[in-house]
């Protein structure tokens, strides 16, 4: 009931719009970029192409935001402006937006909230101890955050079980999303090691450059792990930073991981085949489905108000949110497709568990060598 | 008769930083219209105008106000780095500093409210002294070893901000890259807003640091324009060997000028931190461009403290403006680029005036010739 | 006394001739329809009081600034002389007043400057040194080609500058105040030069405050009076006291007539004063003791760079003393700070008025308190300046003194005339009313005038019952004003004489070093 | 160890030209603050080259026309300085602090611009130049030569002679050292300082191509050039203002910087933990330290920082 009420309303507010779309409502879509700028190659990226993509195939306006300061205030202050003009549906990628959301959501009760990488802690902040529905409106919300370690850990699974055994994690900042793309990557070496009883020959480097973007400061560095220290593979995780590793690989054709989306076209621009995989996560399908939910299927009911946990769902790789990509990864006999269906199919089952906490490196028997902030 | 008031208005220092200032605004805006046409005629108007208008943007009173309230909050911090600035000029310093004394005056308040859980006073009190001592070095650098204070202040910006990152790294979230928010850990060092707030919409980052700015900025043109301290500073800085010869402590004022000049930029980072407005990213690679702008400030205002209030307030005015330009057309650095350009024009007003006195004096000399010739014939 | 020069134009062939010249600047006309006109192969003086409009007559013909009205001919042509390039061309040369050379350069680099000869854009200095030692031959200027200027003596920087003209082929050389900087041996060889230079067939013309000089060398003389041109004589047919008198407008006493000295007690007493060089290791000042006697001028005499400067500021406190004692009015001030000095009574005639006697920035006023402005007078128990009282206080200085400047209290230092800075210091320090004036060449660079002023001021002092210590470098002045001199020489005193009893000569010597140990000549 | 040497050359390389820059603006009498601006204007200009000339073209052409567009964009942005220090007697200070500020802002406007006009999505300030770039690379065996280490040590070299064996650079200096003296004898200071604030220009923007190219193969214009401008200046005191020691101190500050990245590669440095802010930081401190002992007696050239004016003395 609550439900129809929102829309009721909601539709009540925005009848002088004049954009319609095939539902018979109106909508407009906004969304705003956390700190980076759309295009950061991350999920600020991601997340914009998908709002275009969707709202150019259904005729739905479109516009995004950008905070003029990193700061709460600014971002609240985008989200006033875009729903000042308006709009009505509105995209927040990033942790960041959990002050965000706990100040505008009540502020708009018309307006449709999508919150992605919004776990329950960055939602409360601070307010530990109060009921949820209280720290932000559970009426015109709704959350997901991924489960990066996964697809960490498939990377770092399969890219021992290639037979790459000095690997590398280059993170951009070390915020939430990327620790745990990292400490899952270096769970999944682990095992895989354990697995091929190569334990001792294994090595991972692990550093962040403290920033989403390469230069030539972070060059050096990765110049050093590969030409020097016999790098094999890096696994470059956070915007524009795998600039720097792919830089350095093109020089003695080391080899990358790519992050978020399949960034094997984009990567190998710097040589061929440089990339050996990519650790997925589905900002894009969760965009769609979120879009088309409230556009098109009046379906949005049955998401508002939850804060999904988005990882595997299936059996098959491809309808999981979190994933390697089945084409441009570097399939080889010590790893291949039906290796990695296996591996998803046990992780399904739930036989192979991959720790999510991301205060403290993961135990284990492989060597890694946490280098902090290089730069 | 009337002539002769024209001409004393023109004379007047004031007026003619009113009208240089005004110039460089009106040009710096022409400059940045154009470019907006250059990239993308359609809505260059629409843009040019979002800027200018920054909040009244928002058809909702409400809005309006509260956006008002974050311009003057950032103006507050602007101001007093901008006092900074002029403060050492008009003793004949030049305080790039201001910048990087702004950076440790937040490591300094930051420091304070989250590690020691101190109260807001104490905190401003804290960057107020880290900045004067930062400044300081510079000070000291130049009184004792001649070292020239820009080059100083260059250096200890980036060595300010290194510092400040490491330190502020030890009271960060534990997974993002922020100092901790002071509301969660510890609210008492948030500047009180005695009701202010309610002036704007309940902007809760409106406090009384405005008002305290202000203060300060007529306390700084007291302190040049009218005391025996203002006298000898400004003695010193003209010329070091007079103030020695006449028993000035010649070395000490520089080094005053210097503390004096980075403890308002101190207090300006405290005045924008300690209002909770923004968290310190401990990721920052460069310097907040609060003590730059404070320069472009200093100038715009015609190096008069109070006229730094006003022209504080239009820099950030715009700046925020830009916040509001459509952003599928032209990037939000169009506001950057238009107070740059100001500063830059703002090295013109000095050409400006000699030239506006040299034309007056010519007409006058003139005048007097003709009166003598007439005396004679 | 001739007309105004437009009247009878040139038949005599004259190298230079500047006719009806009119130049003004912001509130004062300079130059007021001046003619000046050189002949070939003359020394032609030209003399004016302070602001008297010299210097700038001179560059006006040197062309750094452009004349409203008049024109100049160069062997009767008509020629126009818009930047010192165009002088060079017609071969006019200039010693500016304060040197116009570069201090970190070598001799040989300043001396080329601007006319270098190159191949393929690199320096050929060689024949360039081969032309400069030929020259400094063939007039006795010697200089050392590859010292650097900051290195050497005044005496051998203007060299310098003569040389740089003569390398230039200047037939017209300007001399602006060259003597108001050396020291009086230097001054006679500065003499010859300039007569082997006239002999050579040289014109120059020659800017100087000191008449002595004028009569010594110059064959005619141009005075002008606050920027007007007042008439040419023949050096020859006229005296110092007609040409004072033309200068200043009315008759102008040399001999400073003073009554016999009273000494009274001990103001200053100074033992075994010892202060570090900056430049060479040994003491600039070396065990130094002496005494100052109220209502007695002493007067420390000798050759610039013997420690003169350095005794004054360890006196005045501006470098800490090595060791020795310093007591005022039998208060021992060695350590005391400068403010501490000059409240006990103390008041200092800086060497260096740019340097250290005005703030060139601030006005008139704010420079008249520099040395009183935190006195309850100027400045209220707040804190606060008593503006009212400074401006008042400045003006009836201004008046008292007859210091001139554009715009009177609030005129900016920076734009008054080297002669009324010098006033107003002097007015600043004696209003101070003191115990003890310390006057370190206080007419230098200044017109006679001005400098009459001066010692009648210093001997007003003495007679009040200060004590004056007096720093000078010329001799006559030594002789004309003090009661009591001491030479020094290399940081020591060397003797002390009374100057009714000693002749120029022996000072002389003294002051050269030929003899020691001065006897006490009572 | 090679990558120590590449990586102290490449950057020593950057401060080299950009503290010759600084220094022949500075002999000449202008204090150039700018040069940071400069870098990022130089490095926008020879950027767009790398981005519209195909990297098919031979290495040479390629060279050629990204130096020759770095150096006109860097020349022509330095006049900016020119007109307000030398026409207008502008402070210096503050027209190279608004050269600096409006450096970064125009060069992310003006990419932005650009990215948008191709396609409307792209709104990103980076240029990306993968291919084209490889024209200034040649791999020796594991040490990649980079064409403008040789620059840098020509230009080096070069600076030298012009500074102390040619006419042009002695009336430079003199024009630094006393204007008036210059004037005096018929060189014309405005046209000097303008030569040496030009010079400034060119090597600054040829200093930011050089900074941009140098680890990386796309650059995001809103960083700047990250204080690379204001450490050469740091390079350019250090140096006393004399092209050789200013040599010396590019490869010492190059080495820290290097230092910070590459010292993973040494087993010794690794285990002693020191955060790499440190090692960023060193050049700077250590620049203070070298100034409060040297400046006592400053070589900095006299009338620096002092607009010319005719009528003054
Ligand atoms: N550049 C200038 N701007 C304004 N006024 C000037 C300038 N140069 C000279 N004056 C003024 O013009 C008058 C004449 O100056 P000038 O230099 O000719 O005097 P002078 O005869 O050389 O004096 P002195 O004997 O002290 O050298 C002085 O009152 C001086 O203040
Ligand atoms: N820019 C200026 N503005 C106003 N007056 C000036 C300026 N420059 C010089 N003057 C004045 O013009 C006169 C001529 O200057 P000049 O340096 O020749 O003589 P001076 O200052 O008296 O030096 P000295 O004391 O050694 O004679 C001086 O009185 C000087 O104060
Ligand atoms: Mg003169
Ligand atoms: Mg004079």
């Amino acid at each position: 009931a609550k439900e129809t009420a929102t829309e009721a309303d909601t539709s009540s507010v925005i009848q002088n719009e004049t954009e319609t779309t095939t539902s018979g409502e109106t909508y407009k879509i906004a969304m705003v970029t956390d700190s980076g700028d759309i295009t950061d190659q991350s999920f600020n990226q991601t997340t914009y192409e998908a709002c275009k993509a969707f709202a150019e195939a259904n005729g739905v306006d479109f516009n995004y935001y950008k905070p003029d300061s990193d700061s709460d205030e600014a971002r609240i202050a985008a989200v006033d402006q875009a729903c000042a003009e308006g709009y009505n549906i509105i995209v927040l990628p990033g942790y960041l937006f959990g002050a965000t959301l706990r100040e505008e959501s009540p502020a708009y009760p018309d307006v449709k909230f999508i919150a992605l990488d919004m776990s329950e802690a960055d939602l409360r902040g601070d307010q530990t101890d109060v009921d949820l529905s209280e720290v932000y409106n559970v009426e015109n919300t709704y959350c997901a955050i991924y489960q990066e370690e996964l697809p960490g850990y498939m990377a770092g699974y399969a890219a021992v079980k290639m037979g790459y055994k000095h690997l590398g994690f280059l993170g951009g900042m070390s915020v939430p999303a990327v620790i745990r793309y990292g400490f899952g990557y270096v769970q999944g070496a682990n095992a895989a090691a354990v697995e091929l009883g190569i334990e001792d020959e294994v090595t991972v480097e692990y550093a962040y450059g403290g920033q989403f973007y390469g230069d030539a400061d972070i060059t050096a560095a990765m110049d050093t792990w590969y030409s020097t220290n016999g790098v094999e593979v890096v696994f470059a995780c956070g915007g524009g930073i795998y600039t720097s590793a792919a830089e350095a690989a093109a020089k003695v054709g080391g080899k990358v991981i790519g992050v978020d989306s399949d960034q094997a076209p984009v990567i190998d621009a710097y040589a061929e085949g440089m990339t050996i995989t990519s650790a997925m996560k589905g900002l894009a399908p969760t965009v769609n489905t979120l879009l088309s939910a409230i556009v098109l299927e009046d379906t949005w009911a049955d998401y508002v108000g939850k804060i999904d946990n988005l990882g595997l769902v299936s059996e098959n790789p491809e309808e999981n949110y979190v994933q390697l990509p089945l084409e441009s990864t570097q399939w080889c006999d010590t790893f291949t497709q039906d290796d990695y269906k296996a591996l998803v199919a046990s992780m399904v089952a739930g036989d192979i568990t991959v720790d999510n906490n991301i205060e403290t490196m993961p135990e284990t028997a492989i060597t890694v060598n946490d280098l902090g902030n290089i730069k | 008769m009337n002539k002769k008031e024209k001409k004393s208005l023109l004379r007047n220092g004031a007026f003619q930083s009113l009208i240089a200032s005004l110039a460089c605004i009106l040009i710096g805006l022409l400059v940045g219209y154009i470019v907006l046409l250059l990239i993308n005629p359609a809505g260059a108007g629409k843009a040019i105008i979002s800027i200018l208008k920054n909040f009244m943007y928002y058809p909702t009173k409400v809005k309006a106000l509260q956006y008002f309230g974050s311009t003057l909050v950032k103006t507050a911090p602007l101001l007093l780095c901008s006092l900074s600035v002029l403060f050492a000029y008009k003793v004949g310093l030049f305080n790039i500093g201001a910048a990087g004394q702004y950076v440790a005056g937040a490591g300094a308040c930051l420091y304070c409210a989250l590690a020691w859980n101190l109260p807001w006073y104490v905190c401003i009190l804290a960057a107020v002294v880290v900045g004067a001592a930062l400044a300081a070095i510079s000070g000291l650098l130049k009184a004792y070893c001649n070292v020239n204070e820009v080059i100083s202040c260059i250096m200890l910006n980036w060595i300010a901000l290194y510092v400040v990152n490491m330190l502020l790294s030890t009271v960060k979230d534990a997974s993002s890259p922020y100092s901790e928010s002071l509301t969660a850990k510890n609210p008492g060092a948030l500047i009180p807003s005695a009701g202010l707030s309610a002036l704007f919409a309940n902007n809760k980052y409106v406090t009384i640091a405005l008002p305290l700015a202000v203060v300060v900025a007529i306390l700084v043109w007291v302190l040049l324009e009218k005391t025996k301290l203002g006298y000898e500073l400004k003695a010193t800085g003209l010329n070091k060997q007079a103030a020695k010869y006449c028993g000035m402590r010649e070395k000490y004022n520089i080094i005053l000028t210097m503390a004096i000049s980075g403890a308002l930029a101190g207090m300006g980072a405290a005045f924008f931190y300690l209002t909770g407005v923004e968290q310190w990213a401990v990721t920052q690679t460069s310097v907040p461009g609060m003590g730059f702008n404070g320069i472009a400030a200093a100038f715009l205002g015609g190096l008069h403290p109070i006229g730094a209030i006003f022209s504080s307030y239009f820099i950030q005015h715009i700046t925020s403006g830009g916040a509001y330009v459509d952003k599928s057309m032209y990037c939000a650095q169009i506001s950057d680029l238009i107070s740059a350009l100001i500063i830059y024009l703002c090295g013109f007003v000095f050409f400006f005036k000699l030239w506006l006195n040299r034309v007056l004096d010519k007409r006058d000399e003139k005048r007097a010739a003709q009166g003598q010739k007439g005396g004679e014939a | 006394m001739c007309e105004r020069g437009r009247g009878k134009v040139t038949l005599e062939n004259y190298a230079i001739e500047m006719l009806g010249i009119t130049k003004r600047f912001p509130g004062i006309v300079a130059n007021d329809n001046i003619t000046l006109q050189l002949k070939k192969g003359e020394i032609h003086a030209l003399l004016g009081e302070n602001g008297a409009g010299k210097s700038t007559l001179m560059s006006v013909l040197f062309g750094l600034y452009q004349p409203e009205e008049g024109e100049i001919r160069k062997d009767g042509k008509k020629v126009e002389i818009k930047d010192p390039n165009d002088a060079n061309d017609l071969g006019i040369g200039m010693v500016h007043q304060h040197f116009k050379l570069v201090e970190c350069f070598s001799v040989l680099d300043n001396i080329i400057l601007g006319v270098e000869t190159t191949k393929g854009g690199f320096l050929q200095k060689d024949e360039a040194r081969k032309k400069v030692m030929a020259l400094s031959e063939k007039y006795g200027l010697q200089v050392e080609p590859d010292a650097l200027i900051e290195d050497i003596t005044v005496g051998m920087q203007q060299r310098t500058e003569i040389l740089k003209m003569l390398y230039r082929d200047n037939e017209i050389l300007i001399f602006d105040e060259p003597t108001a900087v050396l020291t009086p041996q230097e001054i006679q060889e500065l003499m010859s030069i300039m007569k082997n230079l006239a002999a050579e067939g040289k014109s120059i013309l020659f800017i100087t405050h000191k008449l002595a000089e004028i009569m010594q060398v110059s064959d005619r003389c141009t005075v002008l009076r606050k920027g007007k041109y007042v008439g040419t004589v023949e050096t020859k047919d006229t005296t110092p006291e007609k040409l004072s008198a033309m200068m200043v407008g009315r008759n102008v006493s040399f001999a400073v007539e003073k009554k016999d000295a009273k000494p009274g007690e001990v103001v200053l007493d100074i033992q075994g004063m010892t202060v570090a060089s900056k430049r060479h290791k040994n003491n600039a000042v070396n065990n130094v003791s002496m005494q100052v006697r109220r209502g007695e001028i002493v007067c420390i005499a000798g050759i610039d760079g013997n420690g003169q400067t350095e005794f004054v500021y360890g006196l005045s406190g501006l470098e800490p003393l090595k060791s020795g004692t310093i007591k005022l009015n039998g208060e021992d001030i060695t350590h005391a700070p400068i403010r501490k000095r000059s409240m006990m009574g103390m008041s200092h005639i800086p060497e260096d008025r740019h340097k250290h006697g005005l703030v060139l920035d601030y006005t008139l006023e704010n420079n008249m308190v520099l040395q009183r402005y935190f006195e309850p007078q100027f400045t209220n128990k707040a804190g606060f300046l008593k503006k009212k009282e400074i401006h008042s206080y400045a003006e009836r200085l201004i008046e008292q003194y007859d210091v001139r400047s554009g715009q009177g209290p609030v005129t900016l230092a920076r734009s008054m005339s080297g002669g009324n800075q010098q006033k107003a210091i002097i007015a600043r320090e004696i209003d101070k009313n003191p115990e003890l004036l310390i006057a370190v060449q206080p007419t230098r660079g200044l017109d006679v005038g001005a400098i009459e002023y001066i010692h009648s001021q210093l001997v007003a002092q003495r007679d009040a019952g200060k004590g004056v210590l007096l720093i000078s470098l010329e001799l006559d002045e030594v002789m004309n004003v003090s009661d009591r001199i001491l030479v020094m020489y290399e940081g020591e005193i060397v003797g002390e004489f009374d100057p009714k009893k000693v002749t120029v000569e022996e000072l002389g010597l003294y002051m050269a070093g030929a003899k020691k140990g001065g006897g006490k000549n009572e | 160890m090679l990558l120590l040497i590449q990586y102290t050359l490449i950057f020593a390389s950057v401060l080299i030209l950009v503290a010759l820059g600084g220094c022949f603006s500075e002999h000449s009498g202008v204090i150039n603050i700018g040069l940071e601006g400069i870098m990022v204007m130089g490095a926008l200009g020879g950027a767009l080259m790398l981005k519209f000339v195909p990297a098919t073209v031979p290495a040479i052409v390629m060279i050629v026309l990204v130096i020759a567009a770095a150096v006109l964009v860097g020349m022509l942005y330095s006049l900016l300085l020119a007109v307000a220090a030398i026409n207008f007697k502008a402070d210096q200070t503050l027209a190279g602090t608004a050269l600096n500020l409006l450096g970064t802002a125009a060069a992310v406007v003006i990419v932005r611009a650009i990215n948008m006009a191709e396609s409307k999505d792209n709104v990103s300030s980076t240029i990306t130049y993968i291919e084209s770039k490889k024209a200034f690379l040649v791999r020796i065996g594991g040490f990649e030569f980079n064409w403008f280490m040789l620059i840098a040590a020509v230009a080096l070299v070069v600076s030298y002679i012009v500074l102390y064996k040619t006419k042009f650079g002695l009336r430079l200096r003199a024009c630094g050292e006393h204007p008036q003296a210059a004037d005096s004898v018929g060189i014309n200071v405005y046209k000097m300082r303008y030569a040496g604030v030009l010079i400034s220009g060119m090597l600054g923007g040829l200093g930011g191509i050089v900074y941009i190219t140098a680890g990386v193969s796309e650059w995001k214009f809103e960083n700047g050039v990250a204080g690379f401008g204001f450490l050469a200046l740091a390079v350019m005191i250090f140096g006393q203002w004399k092209p050789v020691n200013i040599g010396f101190a590019a490869l010492l500050f190059g080495l820290f910087r290097a230092l910070s990245n590459v010292y993973t590669g040494f087993p010794a440095l690794v285990a002693l933990k020191l955060p790499s802010t440190i090692y960023n930081m060193l050049p700077y401190i250590i620049s203070l330290v070298v100034l409060a002992f040297t400046s006592g007696k400053s070589r900095a050239p006299k009338a620096e920082g002092i607009p010319y004016d005719k009528g003054q003395r």
